[in-house]
């Protein structure tokens, strides 16, 4: 018996692609699949994870109310581990395999980047619920989060003003990445365009995950006495708390060097002492301190939700900004349907254009007829003791989105509308 | 214990049934994207999905193996093995990036403001010079590092640890958006390579049959040296580096060598690796690939030819199906599966399959 | 009793001549925020004692409005009329501050506590008043310094004065002004000096004179400044490196085991000291604040009896195979990160600073240390002191050493040598613990927490020289410094890289790392 | 027992060529190696220390061309020290350590030194456990050493034939194709012996090289070493007085990394000094 051995790795070998060669395909005619597509493991889950739940919230409602088209939704929930070639290839799975009508999800810019050219060669349907830098219009991409100019600006606008503390001198601080980069990049020239001296405008970048501000901290110090200071940050994720734990315990408070955060939501103040942070401000399109009826329901719906499911932590379950765009797409999706009268991508596509929700923000959001982006409000929140946000600024109605900024040159040439790519 | 190659089970097994079993692998690789090219509706349709998957998963397969040549023979267990790997992707991408901007600059470039490239970009629109960077930005950074680390016998545990901080470090630098590779986002949205659109069911036949070729000529490549008086010095190595020394051999040339061979083959695979799944960014120098990677080695077992091909092919086969059957819970059974392996099977898979094959 | 009669006695005194003032309070309740502001600025210039309540209660933020703009203050159970005994229509909002308000009402504060009997009242807010005084106040403070017997409020006042007396028409006061600021080391001061000295501002040659005296004197201070804090941080990220780094020293330094989970022990101690933070704000609320300390033992035991089970059940069978420890480590490592996202939710979770370790110790102006950052420096070099008693003052430790050198010799003297592995991991793991509960001082507490630290952790232990605490501490220290000298130079990127590059250079030079042996090569 | 021959006095020239080849070991001093002053290993002044404590201390050792010596000494003498020394193994802090009257040895790589000509046993058998017997001694051989060389070489009959011969003188014959880690000890450190042949060096460091051997297995290794000297420079390091005995022609006593005595076994062990280190008087 001598011989087995080869012979058995081998056929074990050739089994293993075998069972990626055919998998077995599943037909249900009487439900509508729809992916979910976040990342539940890895270093992005602390963000991604509520926002598969808040999906699946937002599809049982709709079979709830019926379904679509009267089917029900299925929702395919995968993992795709925060890493990036990962989307592609479960991107590619739930279009192929699973031939999902639509799928939600991402986060970063770069898993979007990367599930980009999926959804465009197999023409399938995503909707992307975060804030991100813009320069980017596809047709297979509806996106809810904001834009440049639905956050950022604003923001700066309001730091700049009376009421904002006049603010002349600007400490723009984020991680290296794309988005806060061309954010930057954006206000550096707005900022320029509003009269701001180039000496007065500093942009600091960390790398990810780093934990060491007390450098920066004392920087921001030193910047700070050449002028009424407000710092820009776009930390992203984890970073935030020790940057505001050094904040805090260096003794810089908001009333001296107001801190204006465009990644910072309920969800990341949960772990955060918000007690030395009151004052610091966050620019979002939602806050779950939003008082109005749709959002008293959204955020009843969502804790009910939290502790019927055994969610951890769900005696604090908070809801935030990409939650509601989460939210606010999957409906509007459900209407386009309903509209389009099939889960046909081209038709409701076409169906989508123009369609409006009744936000939890308390407005009517539209989406844009030609832009794929939400016509959003920009508000201003103040941290609150209790780790919530309070409104201080708002803007009168929704802003339409500019995914190709005209702060930066060369987009004036980018058309208005979707093309794809390639 | 140590058996020196898998070669020994291969001479009992009788080369007939070896050339058999491994011919039926190879046919059924080869057929895979034949099949692809058949319309999309027949019943013998290979899907991309199933295509870039296998592909994907035989790119790993070939790190395993380039692992397990320093590793399970020389005895030198690198933890930045996803560094050479990524390297030979970004030059890869390179190209690629040159081909979808045309005449222009790639897109990210522009946005930062740039308005020529950076110099180590020059030339990277010739798919050649492509090519050879490919195999020299692995190959000569690997030289280096071993020329360094060999000469100050730099070894075990500290050679590990080096190779990860090195991986970390070249992880830390493709981050920055400064660096010139994109940052964090790296390089997608790639549309031709030499002129044939990559999404096509032709290019993705091709590129797939170019890492089977890859994978079956490391692995001839691999059998070779094990054969050789060359990989019999590598054992002794492995085993007593003083004897060796102290018989005249110069162990640092052989280690040089065999871990820069080793570097390169990443390379060759990293870049066949990126225009399959469409994107290369700096996390796949994250430390942890590289762990993962030694892990597909010990998996499927060390010191043996055949056994990291498994271990890659069974921890990400396992992937694939975890993070759908059960997403929330995959982590689990995947760190199951390492303590496990590494309890009851110290040989690997290979050895499991061996000692059953045995009375 | 007595206080509380008093209290009222001194309310009533304080109620009377509000009736007279026609309603500070109403008048604010009803401006417009740019009147509030305007408001908020005549006050500061001309502080009323009766108006330090109002003021205070408007800086807490607990003065609200009904339906009628009626102001009203927010008490235990229910509102009380500001002016008069109103009582609120509706339920009343709370009147919105925002940071120009804040600011604005800080300075006020800062005006009226001027008058304050508490002379460190008065102190704090004549410094106050040295950042943010306002020209409208020269009188006032003026006035209060003339006024003041304390000689170190006068000083402050001084100070405060001087900073407005630079635009002083007479150049014999801005001199006098020009060389006081010199004495500070305020980074305040060197703006203003250099903004009289920029365009010709200042025109009088002697004041511009004493000017470039007082503003180098005023840089050297400030880079004084700047150099200790740098060298704090360096301290301060060296001690956080060494004890992320301490329990590695033992379970890889000298069981030998690439332990992989290791940063998952300190994840587990941050966690622990989230569920102690939990219970005793449910349990015993009175004694939050000292939450930390009874933190350290829980966390202690809870990571060393985790690290002895894992030890038991899987890293026993592989001694002496020292890479395949690092796979089954790898392993646990994965499962731990888990199975916290899935008791705790992949969110982070809020550890707070309890109040002794927040804000921070002035120590020149442009210098402050926070106190979470001291403790830590010296709880580190504290849980170094325990693991150097622990190795080489008892039984135990003897047995560990000698069971890392040389097992079989051990197991022939009757050292329990199972017994003495599951110790000496479960000390390592339990170290590791403490190192937890002091990072979740610093920063976020969250299922990824041990992976930011695992390569530092690593490399501390390596550079150090496995199996050597002082190597250890050596390192830990010499790299948070290294990073902090570079950082400012190089960016935080670029630096991290560069130190990297270093060791590896380093080792090449020294291979068994910094305090390795000497000896015989044994084979 | 045959008698042992004492070499009095070692004449270079005359060691040269005669009576080379009587097991075909090849020539004494190789290529490259100038010994015309009749001292093989001269080492002088050594000193080494550890951290303060002095390993050895202003050692100087001849050893002629074709002499067997014996090194003794109690343990902790410096003997192994001296022997890293020798391979380069250990740097001396200070001192001279020349192979023949031209090769400086403190400046020589471990391998720079093997290939010169120096082989060595370590006090504890050191095999390929993993390789065969047979490819032990193949990698042994004397040959090109290089990457290169070692990536295309072949076996030629020759080689063969000489394999087979020291098999033969090892009598591992029988194990030719085992892995050399189910060896026994014993067949351990002939393997290292034989290993050792194979690579055919001018000068043999021999570390205690009958430890864990029977009597007739010592014996066999006395009248191996025996037959090598002459034609090899020997130096053997043993705690066994019988074994000495039966080998050695002159004897070096170490204690405390210093020379305490040298001559012959007799005259050493009739030393005063000698017999208070070994006694304890």
């Amino acid at each position: 018996m001598k011989r087995r051995p080869l012979l058995k790795s081998t056929l074990a070998a050739s089994a293993l692609m075998l069972s990626g060669l055919f998998p077995f395909t599943l037909q249900a005619a009487e439900t509508i699949k729809v992916g979910i597509l976040h990342s539940l493991s890895g270093t992005m889950a602390i963000s991604e994870t509520s926002l598969k739940d808040m999906a699946l919230m937002t599809i049982d409602e709709i079979n709830a109310k019926g379904g679509v088209l009267g089917k029900q939704l299925e929702p395919v929930v995968v993992d795709p581990a925060s890493n990036w070639p990962l989307f592609a290839e479960k991107g590619r799975q739930l279009l192929t395999q699973d031939k999902v009508a639509v799928t939600f999800g991402c986060w970063t810019s770069v898993s979007r980047k990367s599930v980009l050219p999926v959804y465009e060669e197999l023409d399938g349907l995503l909707f992307y619920p975060v804030q991100y830098e813009g320069e980017e219009l596809s047709p297979n991409v509806f996106y809810t989060g904001a834009a440049p100019n639905q956050q950022a600006i604003p923001a700066v606008e309001y730091l700049m003003s009376e009421d904002g503390g006049s603010a002349e001198r600007f400490f723009l601080l984020g991680t290296d990445y794309v988005y806060p980069r061309t954010t930057n990049k954006i206000l550096r020239a707005f900022l320029i365009s509003k009269g701001v001296p180039e000496a007065n405008i500093e942009e600091v970048y960390t790398p990810f995950g780093h934990s060491d501000y007390q450098t920066i901290v004392a920087n921001i110090k030193k910047f700070s006495t050449g002028g009424k200071t407000a710092v820009v940050s776009t930390i992203n994720g984890d970073s935030n708390v020790p940057f505001y734990k050094e904040l805090a315990n260096q003794g810089l408070e908001a009333t001296d060097v107001p801190v204006v955060a465009f990644s910072v939501g309920e969800e990341e103040l949960r772990g955060i002492d918000t007690k030395p942070l009151v004052g610091h401000l966050a620019a979002w399109n939602y806050f779950q301190s939003v008082e109005n009826p749709v959002n008293e329901q959204f955020v009843g719906k969502w804790k009910a939700y939290a502790k019927a499911k055994g969610l951890p932590g769900a005696d604090k379950a908070v809801t935030n900004d990409p939650m509601e765009a989460t939210y606010v797409g999957i409906h509007m999706w459900a209407q386009a349907v309903e509209k389009a009268g099939t889960t046909d991508v081209g038709k409701v596509r076409d169906a989508l254009a123009g369609q409006t929700f009744e936000a939890p923000s308390g407005y009517t959001l539209t989406m844009d007829k030609t832009n794929h982006h939400l016509h959003k409000p920009v508000m201003i929140g103040e941290v609150q003791e209790d780790g919530q946000f309070s409104v201080v600024w708002e803007t009168e109605s929704p802003v339409r989105a500019q995914p190709w900024s005209p702060y930066i040159p060369g987009n004036d040439k980018k058309p208005d509308y979707a093309v794809k790519s390639n | 214990m140590n058996q020196p190659l898998t070669l020994t089970a291969a001479q009992k097994a009788g080369p007939k049934l070896t050339a058999v079993a491994l011919g039926a692998v190879l046919a059924v690789l080869i057929a895979m994207p034949l099949l692809h090219l058949l319309p999309a509706d027949h019943a013998l349709h290979v899907s991309a999905y199933s295509l870039t998957l296998v592909g994907k998963i035989l790119c790993y397969a070939i790190v395993a193996l380039a692992l397990d040549l320093v590793w399970g023979y020389a005895g030198l267990l690198s933890l930045g093995h996803g560094l050479f790997f990524a390297l030979g992707g970004y030059a890869m991408g390179m190209y690629l990036m040159r081909q979808s901007a045309g005449d222009g600059l790639p897109a990210f470039m522009s946005f930062l403001a740039w308005t020529e490239l950076p110099w180590y970009w020059y030339g990277t629109s010739s798919f050649l010079w492509a090519m050879c960077l490919v195999v020299l930005a692995p190959g000569l950074l690997a030289f280096v590092f071993g020329f360094f680390a060999f000469r100050s016998r730099i070894k075990g545990v500290y050679f590990s640890i080096m190779t990860q901080a090195l991986t970390f470090a070249g992880m830390l630098l493709f981050f920055r958006n400064e660096t010139g590779f994109g940052g964090n986002n790296g390089f997608t949205d790639f549309r031709t390579i030499l002129g044939f659109p990559i999404a096509a069911p032709g290019t993705r036949a091709m590129l797939f049959l170019a890492t089977v070729a890859l994978l079956a000529g490391s692995l001839l490549l691999g059998w070779k040296l094990a054969r050789s008086k060359f990989g019999r010095v590598l054992t002794a190595l492995r085993d007593a580096e003083n004897r060796l020394m102290f018989c005249g051999y110069d162990p640092r040339g052989y280690k040089l060598f065999i871990w820069t061979l080793s570097a390169v083959l990443c390379g060759l695979a990293g870049a066949l690796y990126v225009p399959q799944v469409g994107i290369i960014n700096p996390s796949e120098m994250a430390p942890t690939q590289s762990i993962e990677a030694a892990v597909w080695v010990a998996l499927g077992g060390r010191g043996t030819l055949i056994g990291p091909l498994l271990g890659a092919g069974i921890v990400n086969g396992m992937k694939s199906w975890f993070t759908v059957a059960f997403p929330e819970y995959w982590l689990f059974a995947l760190g199951a599966l390492f303590i496990i392996v590494t309890l009851f099977l110290p040989k690997g898979v290979i050895g499991l399959v061996r000692r059953r094959g045995e009375p | 009793m007595n206080t509380a009669l008093h209290r009222i006695l001194l309310l009533l005194l304080l109620a009377l001549p509000w009736a007279a003032q026609a309603g500070d309070a109403t008048d604010y309740a009803h401006a417009s925020p740019a009147r509030q502001a305007k408001l908020l600025e005549h006050w500061a210039a001309a502080p009323a004692p009766e108006r330090l309540p109002l003021i205070e209660a408007l800086r807490a933020n607990r003065v609200a409005i009904d339906q009628d703009k009626t102001p009203f203050i927010e008490e235990a159970g229910g509102y009380r009329a500001l002016e008069g005994d109103a009582e609120p229509v509706g339920t009343p909002k709370k009147l919105r501050l925002n940071n120009r308000l804040r600011g604005l009402l800080n300075t006020a504060l800062a005006s009226h506590q001027l008058f304050a009997d508490d002379p460190a009242q008065r102190l704090s807010a004549a410094k106050r008043l040295q950042r943010s005084g306002k020209p409208e106040q020269l009188a006032l403070l003026e006035q209060r310094l003339e006024a003041e017997d304390d000689p170190a409020v006068s000083e402050a006042l001084t100070l405060a004065l001087a900073n407005l007396q630079l635009d002083a028409a007479d150049p014999a006061v801005r001199l006098a002004a020009v060389r006081l600021l010199g004495e500070t080391g305020a980074p305040m001061a060197r703006v203003r000096l250099e903004n009289l000295l920029a365009d010709e501002a200042e025109t009088d040659a002697a004041v511009r004179k004493a000017a470039e005296t007082s503003l180098a004197q005023v840089k050297r201070k400030l880079l004084f400044g700047e150099l200790l804090g740098q060298a704090f941080s360096g301290l301060s990220l060296g001690s956080i490196l060494l004890l992320a780094a301490l329990g590695l020293a033992i379970t890889f330094g000298l069981l030998g085991v690439i332990n992989m989970a290791h940063g998952e022990m300190l994840m587990l101690g941050a966690y622990t000291t989230y569920m102690v933070q939990v219970l005793m704000a449910r349990l015993a609320p009175e004694a939050l604040a000292f939450y930390p300390l009874v933190a350290l033992p829980v966390a202690f035991f809870v990571t060393a009896a985790i690290g002895m089970a894992l030890e038991r059940t899987v890293i026993r069978h592989l001694y002496g195979r020292p890479l395949e420890t690092l796979l089954a480590t790898w392993g646990i490592s994965l499962i731990l990160i888990q199975a916290v996202r899935v008791l705790f939710g992949a969110q982070n979770v809020e550890v707070a600073n309890p109040g002794w370790l927040s804000g921070g110790l002035q120590v020149l102006p442009n210098l402050v240390l926070p106190y979470n950052r001291m403790v830590i420096i010296g709880f580190a070099l504290f849980v170094v002191l325990l693991t150097w008693l622990l190795l080489n003052k008892t039984r135990l430790g003897l047995n560990v050493r000698a069971v890392t050198q040389n097992r079989n010799m051990a197991a022939c003297c009757g050292v329990p040598t199972g017994r003495i592995d599951m110790l000496a991991f479960g000390l390592g793991s339990g170290i590791a613990g403490l190192g937890g509960v002091a990072l979740s001082q610093i920063g976020n507490v969250g299922p990824d927490l041990g992976q930011g630290y695992i390569i530092d952790s690593f490399l501390v232990v390596v550079l150090g020289g496995v199996g050597q605490l002082a190597g250890s501490i050596f390192a830990a220290f010499g790299l948070g410094i290294a990073n902090k000298i570079l950082e400012p130079q190089i960016g935080a990127v670029l630096g991290k890289i560069l130190i990297l590059a270093l060791i590896i250079l380093f080792i090449q030079k020294r291979p068994q790392g910094l305090f390795a042996l000497k000896g015989r090569v044994i084979d | 027992m045959k008698v042992v021959p004492t070499p009095e006095v070692i004449d270079p020239i005359d060691t040269r060529g005669s009576g080379r080849d009587a097991i075909g070991l090849g020539r004494a001093a190789g290529e490259g190696l100038d010994a015309r002053h009749g001292t093989i290993l001269s080492l002088e002044d050594i000193n080494v220390s550890f951290d303060g404590f002095k390993a050895l201390t202003d050692l100087s050792l001849y050893i002629g061309v074709g002499e067997l010596r014996c090194v003794i000494g109690p343990n902790g003498a410096g003997k192994t020290t001296m022997m890293d020394v020798i391979t380069g193994k250990t740097r001396p802090d200070s001192g001279s350590a020349w192979f023949g009257d031209t090769l400086d040895l403190t400046r020589m790589s471990e391998v720079e030194i093997a290939q010169s000509g120096i082989g060595r046993k370590f006090q504890k058998p050191t095999v390929f456990e993993a390789l065969s017997v047979f490819e032990n001694l193949e990698l042994a051989q004397k040959t090109d050493k290089s990457v290169w060389a070692s990536l295309k070489a072949k076996l030629n009959g020759e080689q063969r034939e000489r394999i087979d011969e020291v098999l033969a003188t090892i009598r591992l014959e029988a194990s030719r194709n085992r892995p050399a880690g189910l060896l026994s000890h014993g067949q351990k450190q002939f393997l290292e012996i034989g290993m050792l042949l194979m690579q055919d060096p001018q000068l043999l460091l021999l570390d205690e090289p009958v430890a864990g051997m029977t009597d007739a297995e010592t014996e066999f290794t006395a009248e191996l070493f025996k037959s090598l000297a002459r034609k090899h420079s020997l130096m053997v390091v043993e705690h066994d007085m019988g074994f000495v005995g039966t080998i050695a022609d002159h004897v070096t006593v170490l204690h405390q990394g210093q020379v305490l005595a040298e001559g012959s076994l007799e005259t050493v062990q009739n030393d005063e000094r000698v017999i208070e280190v070994y006694l304890g008087r």
